[in-house]
């Protein structure tokens, strides 16, 4: 990404037309520690520089050191909004590297969890992007739907945001009594959730002002920064891991990709309650074909990979994150990488940005869904 | 004065009382106007103080929260103890500040809001601070003063955000209250004076607000009005989640409290004023009859009318704040000066069209009882005004909508948009579907 | 016209905050200071208006001088940030010569105002007809004031006699209007608005106006809108 | 003929502190035109004095002020005196006022444009005819 | 030229945007939220409040919960159920947990034998991540996280938890409304 000169003098707006203005890290809508420098002419983005690794704390390091079951739990602390996801690609990795044959009620579990988990995750950010768009009450509607989500979370896996969900081979525990009854009662409420929101925002015509046309980004170019997940759909492109490598149990299940077609805000506003509405179904459909039967796959007592490197991704609430894992056949990896869905969506962000009010920058921050615990892992 | 109603007997006995001691110029010129300007002073500020509370606990149950809670039952002290907070808390002026415009830009803010009130007629006879003959010019120009404050504030922090902050609702204030004004020409034609009380007597006397005979004017003066106090959808120079918090970001403890209570007492007077000239002011069909010829019993209904009447258009404010995203600078901008201002302009045409409309209807339908103190209308003359009123609405929506026929943001006001649902079929890799779709 | 009582106290006291506040206008270092202290002199002016009777004009005065006119000049002053220049040791007048014409003129109008002044002494404190216009008042809603027809006679004086200059007036007000615009107005945000000839740009950007990135982010912003 | 001191001297000499006395209790139209004419100086010697472009700026402002002054006392006092057309007075100021918005636009759209191009607002720097 | 394709309104559309449909629709919504926060006591409609009143009302946690970690003892004999084994140090993901063991001297069945019993056991609580992986480790059911969650303290220290405090439970302030 290229520098912008950071002016130390005092400047006005007419010695130099060019403003520098630096948002945050401490600014309440670049959700984290992210440091955006923007020049301005007036209030005109001409150019911005992402500054980043405020959160850094060496996790894929970390885990060189760790046996390979104590490493979920970091994972969890990548994207801490989509915990159960990001947990999901990690055991699936090594569970895949290890040949493991999961029992297909795991299998169900995860795809509902991991579903519920998706429309936890982007009910937050809902609630974010419509606070840094000036709609208050959306922000707590949606966490109120979202407190639904977590309290399931908590009796299945005793901890709110970073669940610590799976281990290698399964589950830590069955789904907990009264599980289906949970998931249903929130499967029978959402639908009507969903209309309230869009009745705050979707026709509005505040809403639509500040959203269409704002951080247009081509098909073509999306693909070409790597775009993933709900931002590179609201382009118009139907790329969507869980219908092109299907992993858990997401090949036995029906549903839909939807896709933008401007690549704008408001596309990607659309897509991602429309994605919400898709989770929902599959949630519906899983929890009605969910076999009975044991959880967990018989593990070796030490878990030793075979020596040699292995990639396996999911399809996030954010977009494709993946984890490289090469193995030297020890207890202990011999080097882990994520492939973090928002630190290469945030590439789009100057992008989207140049030729755009301030205002629309904090939109198009919103829209691209980051979370600055897995930019900066 | 019947002992029924000896409750409101105060006025006349403090009347008594004060002549004791003061001489009777010196009562009607001096101590009444000081005790009235001392009461409202304090409503407006214990107002201040409630409107947060109001406004956090009106915000929370639109988002199905219950707000503050814990101090006092409901949380009815919070706003004691925010205050208190606030008053005690560090006041800090930045370094590199200009020390004294920063110090005195909130006091310019407070007192261009509190001056305002002098010429507000909250009741008839003693509900009045002043009468002035150009009371409406008066709130005009004085809520004027107020953008200085603002831009002070913001240039004095020396701070990037701020001074966007201040420039932004300087500009914002500065083209809404173009518009504000305007769309009061409207009703000044109907009522012939600038006085504020004239304009309630000549509701009064026709019976009949001016909402109905200027609805679209009402429209352009609350928006506006809500505009000039920099509130929600509108609250740009305070945009939290872009300018962090404007103007007052570099402001803590007391000084920042002043600027939010002058933004709370504006609030008042804009509703003040849109009471007074659009809804009647403290007119209500029926109330002097219900006094039962006790004048002091009078006043005080009319009162309660007022207020209740402000507390509606106080709720809209909140209700919009807490419903809607907030427009973008430039947004704003197209807003106030390619829909408000045209549409003002129109609004003054339309209603010299109505008014001549109605003397030429004279002749034929006995529309016009007199042109002496504000158009009296006959049951007819009413009927045509309303009418005229109403399709004045229609009229300005179709010529601001051929306008802006151009404009991005209304073509931008459409439906909402399809999205397209792809069914890939299961297990397929998607790419190749993909690059189908963008060929 | 002869004012008394509190009247005359109030002109007083507003008769010299207009005078220091316009002395200090004069003498501020920092310009934005001065415009304070300019808006101290014009509200203080709009009070002596209050005091001879010209409510509408005070009333006006505040809204266009104090309301629009200043902050125009606040917004001016921050964009061209006189203050920083100014602290220095830069001086704040300009040369002798100058100064000394000032108090000349200064000197002069003194001079010649006291001559006038005394020459018909007496003659304007006319022994006004106390109450032969006030009389005519109508009483005001609190009972207590009277309010006076002058905005009413204003505004008739105005659209009879003055209805020709008042539209000249607007006529100046539009000019003005487009003419500001157009001399704030850089040869950028001209491009963007799509009001330059394509056959300058080149000549534009050659003489340094323009760089190339600006001809494409105008380019760019104008895509934008739909 | 009177000296133009004689009155002055006159005033001075005899129940000057009556005369000073009732004259300030009771300022009439001589009072305002004083305030006005020195106003008008003031803003005079701002003007011909500084050197910032804007406060020469503010400075024809308070001449402008000064004459407003001028003609409402003049109104007024021709009000009192029974003049048919006595608010002609006021009619001027407000077309005062309007020039002065006018001018105040231009002007700062003027400072402006001469700020971009030789970034300052001195007139002893601004001393060329074309740039 | 435009980036963003946006369809043609039909005739219906166009008058509700006329008539500002989209506004009223959001403000009815909120207008109901607000009658519904006084009318509607236990949200039956979905428009009450849903707020929990933390410090006055404690929040259900559910049973398998990761909040305080505590060392069980056997409730007959009262003597820990730790056998210092130290399985869960070494799951650990974050090295939080210290097991100091000391070897005593006892007779069974007449013969000296030395056994290895738990002496001192440091849990440090402000690098515990809650993944429970201790917990699974513990053989005897020992170490468990329980549903307490209320861990602040004022100092650093106060969040290194010893023995006792493991057995005992923290005393921890119970904030009362």
């Amino acid at each position: 990404m290229h520098q912008v000169e950071v002016a130390t003098t005092q400047e006005t707006l007419l010695d130099n037309p060019e403003m520098v203005l630096n948002m945050g890290p401490q600014h309440p809508s670049t959700h984290g520690v992210l440091r955006v420098v923007l020049r301005l002419d007036g209030e005109t983005v001409i150019d911005l520089d992402c500054d980043i690794g405020f959160l850094h704390r060496g996790m894929e390091k970390i885990a060189e050191n760790r046996l390979y079951p104590m490493i979920a739990p970091y994972w969890d602390r990548l994207d801490y909004i989509a915990a159960v996801s990001n947990g999901l690609v990690w055991v699936e990795t090594v569970e895949q590297m290890l040949g493991l044959e999961i029992p297909p009620r795991a299998h169900y579990i995860r795809t509902i969890l991991t579903e519920l988990n998706r429309i936890s995750s982007h009910l937050l950010w809902l609630a974010t992007h419509a606070l840094d768009i000036g709609a208050f009450t959306v922000l707590l509607h949606a966490l109120r739907e979202r407190e639904e989500i977590l309290k399931i979370f908590e009796q299945q896996f005793g901890a709110r945001l970073t669940c610590h969900a799976w281990r290698i081979g399964g589950m830590p525990n069955d789904a907990y009594e009264g599980f289906t009854e949970d998931v249903q009662r929130f499967v029978d409420i959402f639908p009507k959730r969903i209309d309230q929101y869009e009745t705050l925002l979707s026709e509005n015509r505040i809403w639509l002002g500040r959203t269409v046309g704002i951080g247009v980004i081509s098909a073509a170019d999306a693909v070409a920064i790597g775009l993933s997940g709900p931002s590179l759909r609201g382009s118009g492109v139907a790329w969507d891991i869980r219908k092109s490598r299907p992993y858990a149990a997401y090949a036995d299940l029906d549903f839909d990709i939807p896709v933008g077609e401007n690549g704008d805000t408001y596309d990607r506003y659309l897509v991602r309650l429309e994605e919400m509405r898709q989770s929902r179904r599959i949630v519906q459909q899983a929890l009605k074909q969910m076999p009975d039967g044991p959880v967990n796959a018989k593990i070796p007592k030490v878990i030793k990979p075979p020596a040699g490197d292995y990639y396996h991704s999911i399809e996030g609430p954010k977009g494709e994150i993946g984890c490289y894992l090469v193995s030297d056949g020890t207890s202990r990896p011999y080097r882990v990488r994520v492939r973090p869905p928002c630190l290469i969506n945030l590439q789009a962000l100057r992008q989207m940005c140049v030729g755009h009010l301030v205002a629309d920058v904090v939109a198009i921050i919103g829209t691209l869904d980051i979370v600055l615990g897995e930019i900066d892992r | 004065m019947t002992s029924t109603f000896a409750l409101f007997a105060p006025p006349n006995f403090l009347d008594d009382l004060l002549l004791r001691f003061f001489g009777e110029q010196t009562v009607n010129y001096v101590v009444w106007p000081f005790i009235q300007i001392g009461a409202v002073i304090t409503l407006v500020a214990v107002w201040a103080l409630y409107a947060s509370y109001l406004e956090r606990k009106i915000s929370a149950f639109m988002q199905a929260r219950l707000g503050p809670m814990r101090v006092g039952k409901w949380g009815l002290l919070q706003p004691i103890a925010d205050a208190v907070k606030l008053l005690t808390k560090e006041d800090l002026v930045p370094e590199k500040a200009d020390p004294y415009i920063f110090r005195y830009a909130p006091y310019i803010s407070v007192a261009a809001t509190f001056i305002t009130f002098s010429v507000v007629p909250f009741a008839p006879d003693w509900g009045v601070i002043t009468d002035v003959n150009i009371g409406l010019l008066f709130v005009l120009s004085i809520s004027s003063v107020g953008v200085l404050a603002l831009i002070l504030a913001g240039w004095s922090s020396n701070s990037k955000y701020a001074l966007l902050g201040g420039l932004r609702s300087s500009a914002q204030m500065v083209s809404y209250e173009v518009s504000m004004g305007l769309s009061l020409v409207g009703a000044l034609m109907f009522a012939r004076t600038l006085s504020l009380s004239g304009i309630t007597t000549a509701q009064a006397s026709d019976s009949v607000w001016f909402i109905a005979y200027q609805p679209l004017a009402f429209a352009i003066f609350l928006i506006s009005g809500i505009a000039e106090n920099n509130r929600a959808p509108f609250d740009l120079p305070e945009a939290e989640s872009e300018l962090v918090a404007g103007f007052h970001t570099e402001y803590s403890g007391m000084r920042w409290s002043l600027f939010f209570m002058a933004e709370y007492a504006a609030m008042v007077v804009v509703a003040g004023v849109a009471t007074t000239v659009f809804l009647g002011g403290w007119y209500f069909p029926g109330v002097y009859r219900l006094a039962g010829g006790s004048n002091n019993l009078y006043v005080f209904l009319s009162l309660v009318v007022f207020i209740v009447k402000m507390a509606v258009l106080l709720y809209l404010y909140f209700w919009l704040r807490w419903t809607f995203p907030r427009y973008r600078y430039d947004q704003l901008m197209d807003l106030g000066w390619k829909w408000m201002i045209p549409a003002s302009l129109l609004n003054i045409v339309w209603t010299a069209v109505t008014i001549f409309v109605l003397q030429a209807l004279d002749g034929r339908l006995d529309t016009v009882e007199s042109l002496n103190r504000g158009v009296n209308l006959t049951g007819q003359g009413k009927g045509v005004a309303v009418f005229m009123g109403f399709a004045g609405l229609f009229i300005a929506a179709l010529f601001l909508a051929y306008l802006n026929r151009h404009s991005r943001d209304f073509n931008l006001k459409k439906q909402r948009r399809e999205i397209k649902l792809v069914d890939v079929p299961k297990g397929a890799p998607a790419v190749a579907r993909a690059a189908a779709d963008n060929a | 016209m002869v004012l008394s009582g509190w009247e005359s106290v109030f002109f007083w006291v507003f008769a010299l905050s207009a005078l220091v506040a316009g002395l200090l206008t004069v003498m501020a270092r920092n310009a934005v200071h001065s415009a304070l202290f300019l808006i101290s002199t014009l509200v203080s002016v709009a009070a002596l208006f209050v005091l001879l009777g010209a409510e509408f004009i005070a009333g006006v005065q505040i809204l266009v001088y104090v309301g629009g006119v200043m902050v125009l000049f606040l917004f001016v002053i921050m964009l061209v940030n006189v203050s920083a220049e100014e602290r220095g040791s830069e001086e704040l007048f300009n040369r002798t010569g100058q100064v000394t014409a000032a108090v000349c003129f200064v000197a002069l109008l003194v001079f010649g105002l006291f001559y006038a002044v005394n020459q018909s002494a007496g003659s304007f404190a006319s022994n006004r007809s106390e109450g032969a216009g006030a009389a005519r008042l109508r009483t005001a809603e609190t009972g207590v004031s009277k309010i006076s027809e002058d905005t009413q006679r204003v505004g008739a004086s105005l659209y009879r006699y003055g209805a020709l200059p008042f539209e000249i007036a607007s006529l100046l007000l539009l000019v003005a209007i487009v003419g500001s615009v157009l001399l704030a107005r850089t040869s950028k945000q001209e491009l963007v608005a799509d009001d330059v000839d394509p056959r300058v740009i080149p000549e534009l950007s050659a003489a340094g106006e323009l760089t190339p990135a600006e001809i494409e982010a105008a380019a760019r912003a104008k895509a934008f809108e739909v | 003929m009177n000296s133009p001191f004689t009155p002055a001297l006159a005033l001075l000499q005899g129940g000057a502190l009556d005369n000073l006395q009732q004259s300030l209790q009771h300022p009439d139209l001589s009072k305002f035109l004083i305030i006005g004419a020195l106003l008008f100086s003031i803003g005079v010697a701002g003007v011909l004095t500084r050197r910032n472009i804007i406060v020469i700026f503010m400075s024809i402002e308070l001449i402008l002020n000064a004459a407003n002054l001028n003609f409402i006392a003049f109104s007024r006092y021709l009000q009192e005196q029974g003049s048919v057309n006595a608010v002609a007075g006021q009619v001027f100021t407000v077309f005062i006022i309007v020039v002065a918005a006018a001018e105040a636009a231009i002007g700062l759209g003027l400072v402006i444009a001469l700020y971009r191009n030789r970034e300052t607002i001195f007139v002893d720097k601004i001393d060329l005819l074309k740039w | 030229m435009s980036l963003v394709k946006v369809p043609r309104p039909t005739l219906g559309e166009r008058l509700k945007r006329f008539f500002m449909a989209d506004m009223f629709k959001g403000m009815w919504l909120t207008l109901k939220y607000n009658v519904g926060a006084l009318t509607d006591k236990d949200s039956v409609k979905g428009f009450g409040i849903y707020t929990e009143q933390y410090p006055s009302v404690r929040p259900q946690v559910a049973p398998r919960f990761h909040g305080a970690p505590r060392l069980n003892m056997d409730p007959e004999t009262h003597e820990s159920l730790c056998i210092a084994c130290n399985l869960c140090a070494l799951a650990c993901p974050e090295d939080c947990i210290d097991v100091i063991a000391m070897d005593i001297e006892m007779s069974v069945g007449g013969k000296p034998r030395k056994k290895k019993v738990l002496d001192e056991f440091i849990f440090d609580t402000s690098r515990c991540m809650f993944c429970a992986l201790c917990q699974e480790a513990c053989p005897t059911a020992c170490l468990e996280l329980t549903q307490e969650f209320e861990l602040a303290t004022y100092s650093r220290a106060g969040f290194v938890w010893n023995r006792e405090m493991l057995e005992q439970g923290r005393e921890s302030r119970k904030f009362e409304a």
